[in-house]
Order: structure tokens, then sequence, then C-alpha cells
């Protein structure tokens, strides 16, 4: 079967500057990947080059069998990407519902489900993108980037900002959408033991490289890349 | 007594149909594109010409001036604009003016510098009295025709998608593009859409307004008015800040001429000191 | 042989572009028919564009003084630009000829200025006498309102009262003003028998549409102006609801002599059709002025030399016969009362009747 | 360890703050060229007379275009205020020239401290607006009040007493240029010591972010009202010099065409570093006479074309470079 | 003893018919480490900006140490001791940190309108300034320009800038937001070694910060106090786990 993703020796980065040092992984479909790393080492790099917002300098991208190297953002959101940006990025100047529905594509998800899935938003959906909280500005990314209908969700520290139950609700869903409906996702998250559970590969970045990859439950057990690439203790609670 | 409220609102429609295409620019694209009234004069020119050279009947002139205006507009949009959506306001402002000199010094050497008019078909002068009422056949066409336009605009902006997939490729156009919104696409259709309505509204207002090549300096003060006191997120502010100020305008100098022209401006400084984000703004409105 | 260097200080830009446009073809013109020189010395014209702009004009002037050894200033579409010069005229001693600016004051602004245009009052008046003979009795004046629009008002009211007229009310128009309507309106309610309109030139030929589709001329209400208003060089696409206008002023295109025959085909020839109007000939007398007070001092353009030439000079122009007032150094010329008239298709003013060798009426009044 | 770490990183901080303030070597080249240019261009004092007072306008709108954020499109209500004021003064009273320029700046002062209200709110839009609104109406005025002002026929028939009855105004424009020249010199370092100040560093900071700055305990409303009534003053001064060198005043000191022009020198000369008035009020006038001599009726798309390509390809380029040089300097020096 | 820097009495804070700030009522005790929690969008933005001056309510009143400064500006709360962190990174972006700092202490000083003399010349300003950029990690890179800064630098400068206040009551919105794990807790500390007469309240949705950092929390729900108490009450409490903390806290 021909993998949702594959990148091959990826390099790009903003303007002449090179961030991405060659990255190859692929992932395969209704499979979940947690990308680890700390601060700037490029996992938002490569998230936003997936999505087509980097400058690409080396490498190729496919999707689903097909190049999308060279294709603009919008060809690729159309080819099945699903973008949820790190800093949320709300038009606020649209309605909660606008937000969604300017960017919607037909399938599975509709208006419905999200709101199901975060009542909250429903509660607001006739308010102003940037009179959000934010973690409803957060839910409303996440729900965005669903109504593309994407084959491939790309979750930039999605749960940043949220209340722990509703971080616990949204891990679990993004669980259920992978194995019941054969999306796949990328997970950024800056805690790691949270995230490993419920996903099922993981890949560590440091400077732009992958430096570990591996199944969740791997990394998981190995304290000591843990603690080498993640600076993870042993003792912190959740 | 009502002939004078009529006035005024056909006045202030004219001034609607002059400003709408600089909502769309400036208010929706947020573009300070005060070349607006450069286009606005070619669409006067066109309608000039197409009158007084060939002959043709006003009626299609209207249309004519809206689609070569529109085109111009994708042409300048494309080669010029497109780099500026990024750029500070200043920016634009220094840029709108530069196209502005240019059009009204290409004006004078193509059209010369002589006010240019042309002649109403003979069912659109004159006027009629309407049980009492002196009503200017003409200005009745305005406020006909600005009343549609009014409501399409409206209709096409709250109730079809392309209303939001623009404000969104404004508010962020990377992520616009990243969630799969063809930006380029959507800005130079809009742009040329918003010069069209100028070129249509010079079309009109030529008989009114006047048109010589200083047209777009005159006027810029007038669209800016509107647009800022209607504010610059709705189509229903600036069509409402238009009559008023229309109304206003001509009854105040009316009937108190002696200080006849500043009630535009003192109106304006008012309004904008009570909303200064705009009649309906949308983030205080709801 | 010597150069007098001419400076030519016009509005070639802005809103009052069509002023420089005219004025300096009709100073083009006399070169063209009368050759560059005189007194003896080639006359060179430098042409300068002040934007209309008050300060620019000043510096202009300074400037040409100073660095270009200009000895003889021109131009000048508006008052305050003449005005902004007066000062520079005075302190240099350099003879300044005013084409186009039509406010009584000027020349009282120095010693050196003289002028080839008019004045408001001059042509005012006689529109006024016209009115009060042929049956109006009761007036509105609507002018814009600066200080010609104010200079007309004035003196046009104060003929037609002399000759027991009533004036019904005296409107003015603001100069930012794009619509007519609320002060046509007022002039249909106040129902006169005829409306004295001052407007700048183009801005009038507005106005008269809006006159018309008013209905003011069905009203009864007579349209009576200053010749500015149906300017000769905006006249013919006024159209229809121009036809009837009656005019004062010093200027028409259709003027019936052999001066004016030969003047209107050299100007329309050089200048692509272009119809030569009253501020065309203010230029082309400007250079006649120049070059007969030349002639006089046999080429001495010094200040008062060429001032004192140039008081009682006269000379026939293409408006008719023109002289300056030894005392003013204003000009004294003919006024003609004119009526709009289809001529071979085309519209013009046409002149029916003449009050011959006015002076600036507010001057005559000063003594 | 960490006590010479605390040590190097005040002495650090010392440098960074003392280097903002740091006379630049291009300022030190403007003047130079100035007062040169008094000896070399002897037949160009009327231009540069009227660079200078630009100058002097541009560099008033840069306190509070640069520096508080307030674009402003009617700062030609206090230029004009100011000239009326100095003709009026010359006229009626006083004709020698210090005394009105005083005058003339506590006019427009007071009158920028009392339409600052006005603009306190709102977004750039409204600002613009409210701005020209009070710069049309000035306009207005002056043309209805011609009791006072002459109307549209401006005002004339003044003349200045030589300055500290000393030096007398020629028609070479010597004496104007070097008495518009001190005048810009000393405002431009009394806005210099104004924008290194920490009420200047406070400006920059509500212009930056409003919200924020309120939160350090920036009173925004009190520093924008005392900037706009300086720059106002200022603005008054420069339409004083205006008016006592062309002994001249007509209602285009109001125009909105002034306000326009303006705003458009400052930003070509790059707003927020108080020099951007001068480079452009240098640019702009010697283009502009330079095209309207060889184009007296086209000028303006030639002006248009450059504005147009100096946009597209940056506007900073222009002007970026003036401050490179000296700056490159002293970040070597401050990586050793 | 028990004494009341903080105070609010019925606060109420309406957007439209939409209630943000439903009657809160809310002590908080001097030197008091006192913790706000609450689902998304339950409010706790909002009562910031209500305390601060930010937004002014629709109904009820503000006191600072017994005064009431309901209607106070921002301004005039941060000279009486009242300052906050942003949740969303509130900077200069053209300043440097340095600058940035600097102006925050001179305006703690009351030098801010002084238009005349250089503000290199307040040699003490500029080294309290050194000092407390140090004391954040941020000495290196005081000359840069703070928008080209990495994230989680500009989020210990939004900190610092609070700090140079000198605040005796300090708000944060989840100044965690953004920063690395092994990073949070330092942030804390730094904020933990406070004077012990500093009152500080913090919103974090983190909640091994809230547990260790706070004494007292407050639960927020829909505007409205939902429950009060300490760390082990709150984080027992099955109604809170039901709204806000879910299972696995
Ligand atoms: N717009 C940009 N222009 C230039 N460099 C950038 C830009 N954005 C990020 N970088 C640089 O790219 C590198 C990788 O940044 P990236 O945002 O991908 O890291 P990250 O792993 O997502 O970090 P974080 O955990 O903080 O989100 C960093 O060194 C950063 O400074
Ligand atoms: N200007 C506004 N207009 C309308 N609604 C608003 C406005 N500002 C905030 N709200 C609403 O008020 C509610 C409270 O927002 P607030 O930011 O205080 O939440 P919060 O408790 O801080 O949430 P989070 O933990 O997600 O940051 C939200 O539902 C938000 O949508
Ligand atoms: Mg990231
Ligand atoms: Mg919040």
């Amino acid at each position: 079967m021909t993998p949702v993703l594959a990148t091959e020796n990826l390099v790009a980065g903003y303007g002449e500057a090179s961030v991405l040092a060659g990255i190859s992984l692929t992932i395969e479909e209704g499979r979940t990947l947690a990308l680890l790393g700390r601060n700037g080492t490029g996992k938002t790099t490569f998230v936003n080059t997936l999505a087509g917002v980097t400058t690409h300098h080396a490498g190729s991208i496919h999707l689903m069998g097909r190049d999308v190297t060279k294709l603009r953002p919008d060809r690729r959101a159309a080819a099945g990407i699903g973008w949820v940006p790190q800093e949320r990025n709300i038009f606020k100047s649209l309605t909660v519902e606008e937000n969604m529905t300017a960017i919607a594509r037909p399938g599975v998800w509709t208006l419905e489900r999200v709101y199901s899935m975060f009542p909250r938003l429903k509660e607001r959906r006739k308010n102003l993108g940037n009179q959000l909280s934010g973690g409803e500005q957060q839910m409303l990314a996440v729900g965005r980037a669903l109504m593309v209908n994407p084959k491939l969700l790309l979750l930039d520290e999605p749960t940043e900002g949220l209340a722990p139950i509703i971080v616990d609700e949204l891990l679990a869903a993004i669980q259920r959408i992978t194995q019941g409906e054969g999306m796949s996702a990328i997970i950024i998250e800056q805690k790691a033991r949270k995230v490993l559970p419920l996903t099922d590969d993981a890949v560590i970045l440091d400077r732009g490289a992958v430096v570990f990859q591996g199944t969740s439950a791997q990394l998981l057990a190995d304290e000591a890349i843990l603690g080498q690439h993640l600076g993870v203790e042993k003792g912190v609670r959740h | 007594m009502l002939t004078i409220l009529f006035d005024g609102v056909a006045y202030g429609m004219l001034l609607f149909i002059l400003a709408c295409g600089l909502t769309v620019t400036l208010g929706l694209m947020n573009f300070i594109n005060l070349a607006h009234g450069a286009f606005a004069m070619t669409g006067g020119y066109v309608t000039v010409v197409m009158m007084n050279r060939y002959g043709i009947s006003f009626y299609w002139c209207l249309p004519a001036a809206f689609l070569i205006t529109a085109i111009l507009g994708l042409i300048l949009e494309r080669t010029l604009y497109q780099w500026l959506y990024r750029a500070d306001h200043l920016d634009q402002v220094l840029f709108s003016i530069g196209i502005v000199f240019m059009a009204v010094a290409g004006a004078d050497y193509f059209m010369g510098g002589q006010q240019q008019l042309i002649n109403l078909p003979p069912e659109l002068s004159g006027r009629m009295d309407v049980f009492g009422v002196g009503i200017g056949r003409y200005r009745l066409f305005t406020i006909v025709i600005c009343a549609v336009l009014a409501l399409a605009l409206q209709l096409i902006l709250s109730k079809t998608r392309f209303g939001s997939r623009l404000r969104a490729a404004v508010d962020d156009r990377r992520v616009a593009m990243g969630l799969g919104i063809n930006v380029p696409v959507v800005f130079a259709l809009t742009f040329a859409f918003g010069s069209g309505l100028a070129g249509l509204g010079g079309a009109m207002g030529a008989e009114i307004l006047g048109l010589e090549p200083n047209f777009p300096l005159k006027f810029m003060i007038y669209f800016l008015i509107v647009v800022s006191v209607g504010g610059t997120s709705t189509v229903s502010g600036p069509f409402l800040a238009a009559m008023l100020l229309g109304v206003a305008d001509v009854a105040g100098k009316y009937y108190v001429p002696a200080i006849g022209p500043f009630v535009i401006y003192a109106l304006m400084i008012i309004m904008l000191i009570l909303r200064p984000n705009g009649l309906f703004s949308r983030g205080a409105g709801r | 042989q010597e150069v007098v260097k001419v400076g030519l200080i016009l509005p070639m830009t802005g809103p009052f572009a069509s002023t420089g446009r005219q004025v300096s073809a009709g100073a083009k013109a006399f070169i063209a028919a009368k050759g560059d020189t005189a007194g003896g010395k080639k006359i060179e014209l430098i042409i300068r564009d002040d934007g209309g702009v008050a300060d620019q004009t000043r510096r202009i002037a300074q400037e040409l003084v100073v660095n270009e050894g200009t000895k003889v200033l021109a131009g000048f579409g508006l008052t305050p630009l003449a005005m902004a010069v007066a000062p520079v005229a005075t302190q240099a001693k350099i003879p300044t000829v005013v084409m186009a600016a039509g406010t009584a004051a000027i020349t009282k602004a120095s010693p050196f200025i003289t002028r080839t245009s008019g004045t408001l009052p001059q042509y005012s008046v006689p529109v006024g006498t016209w009115a009060s003979q042929n049956g109006i009795k009761k007036v509105v004046t609507l002018v814009s309102d600066y200080g010609p629009g104010v200079d007309a008002e004035k003196w046009f009211t104060k003929e037609f009262k002399a000759k027991g007229g009533e004036i019904a009310e005296a409107v003015r128009i603001p100069l930012q003003n794009p619509d007519f309507a609320p002060f046509l309106q007022r002039v249909r309610d106040a129902k006169p028998d005829a409306v004295f309109v001052f407007l700048p030139s183009g801005v009038g030929s507005l106005f008269m549409k809006q006159f018309a589709d008013r209905g003011l001329a069905d009203a009864g209400i007579k349209l009576i102006a200053t010749g500015d208003v149906t300017d000769d060089d905006i006249l013919n696409s006024m159209g229809k609801p121009a036809i009837g206008t009656i005019t004062g002023h010093f200027y028409a295109t259709s003027h019936d002599s052999p001066e004016n025959k030969a003047y209107v085909e050299a100007f329309e020839k050089a200048n692509n059709k272009m119809r030569p109007n009253f501020m065309s000939v203010g230029g082309y007398d400007g250079m006649a002025l120049i070059y007969n007070a030349l002639e006089k001092t046999k080429g001495d353009a010094s200040g008062p030399a060429f001032m004192e030439a140039v008081k009682g000079l006269s000379w026939t122009s293409p408006r008719g016969p023109v002289s300056i007032d030894p005392e003013t150094r204003d000009i004294i010329q003919n006024i003609y009362i004119r009526e709009v008239k289809e001529v071979n298709g085309q519209l013009h003013n046409v002149e029916f009747q003449t009050f011959s060798a006015l002076k600036d009426p507010e001057k005559a009044e000063a003594k | 360890m960490a006590s010479h770490s605390t040590a190097a990183a005040h002495s650090r901080a010392d440098k960074l703050m003392k280097r903002r303030s740091r006379i630049r070597f291009y300022e030190v080249v403007i003047w130079l060229a100035a007062i040169a240019a008094y000896f070399l261009l002897p037949s160009k004092m009327l231009i540069l007379t009227e660079i200078a007072i630009l100058a002097l306008f541009a560099v008033s709108l840069d306190l509070v275009l640069g520096f508080a954020g307030i674009v402003s499109l009617g700062h030609a209500a206090f230029f004009g205020l100011g000239a009326y004021i100095a003709g009026l003064v010359a006229l009626h009273y006083v004709a020698e020239p210090v005394t009105g320029l005083v005058l003339a700046g506590l006019a427009a002062g007071i009158f920028g401290f009392l339409t600052s209200f006005l603009i306190l709110r709102g977004s750039d839009l409204t600002r613009l607006m409210t701005t020209l609104g009070i710069g049309l109406m000035m306009a207005e005025l002056a043309n209805q009040m011609a009791w006072l002002t002459g109307g549209a026929d401006g005002l004339s028939g003044f003349s200045l007493n030589p300055i500290f009855g000393l030096f007398e105004f020629d028609l070479f424009g010597k004496t104007g240029y070097v008495y518009c020249l001190v005048v810009l010199f000393i405002g431009t370092m009394i806005m210099r010591r104004i924008a290194f100040s920490p009420f200047g560093l406070s400006l920059k900071a509500i212009k930056s972010n409003p919200m924020r700055a309120g939160m350090i305990a920036v009173p925004a409303r009190k520093r924008i009202v005392t900037i706009y009534t300086i720059a106002a003053a200022f603005a008054g001064i420069a339409g004083a010099l205006l008016a006592q060198t062309t002994s001249f005043v007509s209602p285009d000191v109001l125009a909105f065409h002034r306000s326009a022009d303006v705003l458009m020198v400052l930003t070509i000369g790059g707003t927020g570093y108080l020099y951007g008035g001068v480079f452009g009020a240098v640019l702009f006038t010697l283009v502009k006479d330079w095209l309207s001599v060889v184009t007296p009726q086209y000028w303006m798309f030639w002006i248009g074309l450059i504005l147009v390509v100096l946009v597209l390809i940056g506007r900073e380029r222009l002007t970026g470079w003036i401050g490179y040089l000296p700056e490159r300097f002293s970040k070597k020096e401050d990586r050793r | 003893m028990s004494d009341l820097v903080l105070e609010t009495r019925g606060l109420k804070r309406n957007f439209g018919a939409f209630v943000a700030t439903n009657d809160v009522s809310l002590k908080v005790e001097r030197g008091a480490r006192h913790a706000l929690i609450g689902p998304n969008g339950a409010g706790k933005t909002t009562l910031i900006n209500l305390l601060t001056g930010v937004i002014p309510p629709s109904e009820g009143q503000v006191f600072l140490e017994g005064d009431d400064i309901t209607s106070l500006a921002s301004f005039k709360r941060v000279k009486r001791g009242l300052t906050r962190t942003f949740q969303i990174n509130q900077l200069f972006n053209g300043f440097t940190p340095l600058e940035t700092v600097t102006l925050a202490i001179a305006e703690r000083n009351g030098i801010g309108h002084n238009l005349w003399s250089s503000i290199a010349g307040y040699g003490q300003i500029v080294e309290e300034a050194a000092e407390l950029l140090a004391r954040f990690g941020l000495a290196s890179i005081m000359g840069e320009r703070t928008v080209i800064l990495p994230y989680g630098k500009q989020r210990l400068l939004e900190i610092a800038l609070a700090f140079a206040s000198k605040p005796r009551v300090l708000l944060l919105d989840e100044p965690a937001a953004g920063v690395p794990e092994d990073e949070r807790h330092e942030v804390l500390s730094i904020v933990s070694d406070l004077p012990k007469d500093v009152t500080v309240l913090l919103i974090e949705h983190d909640m091994d910060l809230v547990f260790s950092f706070a004494s007292r929390i407050s639960v927020l729900v829909a505007g409205a106090v939902f429950a009060e108490g300490s760390v082990s009450e709150i984080s027992a409490d099955a109604r809170v786990k039901a709204v806000y903390l879910g299972e696995n806290a």
C-alpha cells in the first residue's frame, strides 16, 4: 500500500537558510506520529514545509503516491492536508463559523460534527475570531483543519492552552479518528509522556535532523533517549 | 422640502456608487488604494469617448465602463498591486498616489485638460413632478442603480463563501493559503471587481460631478469620508454613511448656506468621534 | 543681439491647468505671428509651472529674476498667485504683466504690475446694466465663494440696484462643491426673473447642465452670467442647455474683426483645434504689451522705464481696441454682451451689444 | 561568577544605551552640506529655503507619525495657522521676524493642544480623516474670514524688518536661507533631544503596542497630547518661516495638498528617525523642481512613476544605507 | 493579619448578551500564591483584564489595598503596584529587550515624562535593567530586536517586563505556555523567589505547575467562582474533576 506521506531527504527553511537537514520519513494510513524535540529543533518548520509555507530547498514530498513537492499550499490542502499552525492563526475578522466554512471541503467532517466534538465552539459560533479565549482559539484551529477533510492532519502543539480535560478528549478523539476513519496525523507536542501512549509512531528531531525513529511504545520504554533528547525526567507527574 | 430630501438621497447614492469600490479594496482587502478615483476617472472617460466619439448609447456605456475598468484593474493588480498587499500602509499610500499622479498626467495628455461633458438620453434628463415634488430623472436613475448595487454587494459578501474567503485571505494570507484558499485568484478577482465598481461610479458620476484630469484628486476626499464614516467591514455602513452625508450636505447648504461647506466635515468628525470604527464595525456591533 | 527674457509663470498642472494652457498658447501665438524681436531685442519666453500654489509662484518669480536674469514677469492664473509676486516686483523693480487673474486689487499691490486680462467688476457691471434695461426686475446672484466671486456679486448688485432692480437673494457656493442641487433649489424657490452667475470656467459648465436639468429655464428664470461660465474652450460640449445664456465679457472666439479671424485661425492650427478663449487673449495681449513697450523704450526693459512706457499704451487686440490706463496700469477695453447661439452647428458666444472703453470701476470709484 | 556576569551585562547595557543617542556620521554630513550650500550654490538660495521649511514641517510630522504612530492628513492646519499668525503679526503689530516666529509657534501649539483630544481614539483611518477634516475646516475658515485673512486673495502688503534689526531679507534669499536653516537646526536639535529622552522612548512604545504601554505605567493619552502639541508648534513655526520669507499668505498654506505633500515627503525619507523629513524634503523638492522645469505640463507623471518605482523596489533602500555604515562600524566594535 | 490586597465585589462583564464574568467576588491576601483555573472560555483572562483595567466591568467594583480602583486607568493601577503578563505576548516588537525593560523602569521611577535628558544618562536605571535581564537569562540578547527572538525568549521577556514595574500584585496569564517542559519550572521558580509580600495570581492549564506553585486555588466556571480551596481540596474535588481536570490528574 502507498503510504499517506513519504518525505525523501527533505531540506527546507526560511529564505536562504535551511532549518531541516534532510528528513526522510513515511506515515501509513490510519497511523499517528508524535513529532518531538526541544525548542527550535525544526518541528514546526517540518510541518509547515508539508503545508507548503516555507522555502523548499531539496528532497521530495509524496502524498498518497503523488508528488506534491512543487505544489502551491492551497493545492496541497486540496490534495488532502489539514493544518493546525502553532500560533493558531484564527482569521480574526471572521466568526467562528465562518472560520470553518470559508475553507471547508466536502467530506465526513461537517460543522455539526466539529460542534459535537467541541460544544464550546457551538456556543460561541457567532463570535469573531479575535474575541475568543486562548483555548477556544485552539479548538477552532483544530476544528478548522478538520473541516478541510484531510487525509493527513498536521497538529502543531494542539494541546497548548487547553484545559486538561479537553486535552484528554482531544487526544482520544484523534486516536479514534485515525483508527476508525483512516485519517493519518502528525502531532507535535511538548509533553512526550502525555502523547506517546496515544500515538503509534514517534520521531525526535534535533537540529533539523531525525535522531530517533520508531514506535511510540519503544520510545516510551527508552528512558535514556527520552532524557537525552527531550530532557524528560523520570519523576514528572501528569 | 421633499425635493431637498430627494436631492440629498440622490447625492448620497452617487457618493456611495463612487465609494463602494473603495469599500471593497480598502474595506475588505485592507489596501489603502488612493488611486480609486483614477479607476473611476477611467470609467468616466470610457463613457465620454464611447458616447461623444462613437455615439454609443449611455446604457451600453455603463456596463462597458465597468468591464473595461475591471480589466484594467486586473492587469494592474497582476503586474503591480499584488506586490504591495503585505507592504505597510504608508507604502500603499505612496504607491497609489504615484498611480494617481500618473493617471492625472496621462488623462491630461490623452484627453486634454478641459471638462468633459456627456449628453444623457432624453428620458434621463430633465425632471418630473410627482405629487408636487420635483424629481430629477437622472437622480432617480442613480438611486435605483445604487440600491440594486448595494443589495447585490451585501448579498455577495455576506451570503457567499467568497466574502469570508476574502476576509480570511486578508487576515492571514499565509495560513489562508495553507488551508486551501487560492489567495492570488481571490485577490485579483476582488480587486478587479472593486475597480470595475469604481469605473461604473465614474461613468455615472460624470454627469453631475464633471470629468477632468484632476478628478481622482478632487474627489478622493469624498470617497475617503464615506468609507471612514461608514466603517470598512460592511457594505451597509458606507451605504448609510453616504446617505447621511448626502442629505446633511444638501440640506445644510440649502438651509444654512453660510456654514454649508463645514457641514460635511463637521459631521464626519463628530461621527468619527462617536463611532471611531465606523457605523457598523463588526467588532463593536455584535 | 541682446536677449530680453520673459518669465511666464502659470498653473500648468492642477485644477487650473487649462488657464495655463490657454495663456501660454496665446503668448506663443503672438510670438509666432509677430516674430521674436521687439525694440531691437530678442524675446525669449521661459514657461514655468507653479501648480496654482502661491509660494511656488513667488519662488519661481524670484529665481527667474535672480538666476535667469529675467527682465519681465508675466502670467499668473489666479489672484493670490499674482499677489504673492507683488513684493518681488516692487523690490526688484521688475515689470510684471498679469495675463489672467481678475481681482481688481492686483494692480494696486505694486507699481510695477500691469494687466492685460480684465477685472471682474469691469465685466460684471455691464451685465447689471443690460439686465436692468431688458425687463429683468428681480435677480438672485449665485457666485463662487472666494475673492473674484465676491467681487462679481458686489459690482453686479451695485449696478443693478442703482438702476432700480431688486436682488432677491445672494447665494455663495463653496469652492469645493460637487453638487449644485441645494443652491439651484434655493434659486428656484426664490422665483426671480433671472439668476446672475459667476463661477470659474469648468465649474460653470457643470452648473449649466444642472441648471437645465432642474428646469429653471422652464420655470421662466433667465440665466445671465459673466463670460467665465460660457468659456469658449468648452462651450461646445455643454450642448443645448447653454443656448440662450446671456453673458458679459471682453472676448469671444467669434468676435468679428480681421485681427481676430487671423488670431483664431493661427491659434487653432497651432493647438490641435483648441479654441482660443479669453485667457488666451490675455496671454496674447500681454505679449503685445511687452512688445509695444519695448519698442517705445527702444529695448530698455528696466522697470521704471518700461512701466513709464506702458502707461497709456494702446493697440488693436483680437478683442477690439484696448489701452492701458496711465493712472492705474489696468486695462481699458470694450465689454460685450453676448448670447449663446448655434452657428454652423457649433455653439458660440455671439456678441450683440458693446460697452465701449470701460475702466475698472473699482479704481474709478476709489478716486 | 554571577556578579561578574551582571557587571558585564551592566557595562554592555550602558554601552548599548549610549550608542542609541550618539551623533551619527550622516547627521554631521547633512549640516555641513547645508552650510556648504550657502557658499557653493548662491543661485539656489530660494529652493534651499523652501527645502529647509519643508524639512522642518516634515520633521515635525515625524514626531507625530514616526514616534507616536499617529497618521495625519491635516498637519497643514498648524502650518497654515502659523503662517497666518506670522503674517498678521507682521501686518498689524511687529515686523520683527523672531517675535512673529515665536507667536506663531505658540498659537499653533495651543491649537494643536485643543485638537489633540480629537485624535486620541480610533484606527489609522479614523485619525487620518479626523485630521483631514480639521485641516479642511481651517482652510474654509481662512477663506470665509476674508476681513481678517484677505480670503482667497491672500494676506499681503506686509514686509519684515531685519532679523534682530541686523540682517535684512534680500532678493537673493541669502538671509532667508540662513534664517530658515538656523531655525531648522535648532528645531531638529530640540526634537532630537526629545526623541532620545525617556519620553521619546515611551512614545515609540505607545506606537508599537498601546495596551502593553499602559501596563508598564505609560500614560498614553497625556503623552500623545504633549507630543501632538509640540509637533503642532513646530509645524506652526515652519509655516511662519514660509510667510516671512515670502511676505505673503494665502489659504493655500492650509490646503489639503500641503498635508499630503508633507506626508509623502516624510514617507519617502523614512519615518521614525527625524532625518527622514530632511532627506525627503531634499529629494522631493529637487526632483519636482527639476521635472517641472523639464516638462512643466507633465511632471506629475514622472513624479508618479518615481513614487511607484520607489515603492516597488522598496523605499527603505533609498535611505536604509544612511544609518548603515556607522552602525556597522559600532557593531564590530561591540563584538569584541 | 489577613491583609486583603486585591478584592472584587460582584464583578460582572457582558459581551453583548454573553456573560463572560458573572458576579465574581474574589479575595486575595497579601503574599498569597493564588491560582486561577477553569475550563477554556471560563473567563479567566477576562477577569484579569477587568482587574487591570484593560476593559471596564459592566457592574461591580475592584479594590486594591482597600481603595476602589474600578474606574482607574491601567497605567495608574500599575503605578499602584498592580501589573500582569499577557496570555499572548504583548511586546514592543521594534525595541530591544534592554530598551523595553529600561522604559518600564523609567516609568516606575516617574521620569517617563522627561523629554529633555537622554535616557542613557540615567545610569542606575540602565543598571537595574541589565540586572533584571541577566536574572532572566536574557543578558546575551539584550541588544537584539525583540521580534526576531525565539518564542521562548520572548516569553521570558514578557515576564521580565512585568517584574520591571516592581509589582506588589502580579497577575500571570499562562506564563508557561510555549515554554518547553524542562524550563517551565525554572520560570515559576523565579516567580516563587519574589519577596514574600508580593502577591501572585496565576492562571495556568499545566496542573503540575499549579499544584507545585499555588497555596490557594480558585476555580472559575462560566464566568463565576465555582470552587475555592487549598491544593489538596481542589485536586480531590470530584466536581472540579468533572468539569476541568478530567481523570488523569
Ligand atoms: N520565520 C522564520 N524565519 C527564520 N528563521 C526561523 C523562522 N521561524 C523559525 N525559524 C528558525 O528555525 C528554527 C526551527 O524553528 P521551529 O519553529 O521549526 O522549531 P520548533 O521545533 O517548532 O520549536 P518550538 O518547540 O519552539 O515550537 C529555529 O532556529 C528558528 O529560529
Ligand atoms: N471582546 C469579546 N467579545 C465577545 N466575547 C468575548 C470577548 N472577549 C472574550 N469573550 C468571550 O468571553 C469568554 C471568556 O474568555 P476568556 O478569555 O476570559 O477565557 P479564559 O478563561 O481565559 O479561557 P482560556 O483558558 O481558553 O484562555 C470566552 O468565551 C470568549 O469567547
Ligand atoms: Mg514549533
Ligand atoms: Mg485565557
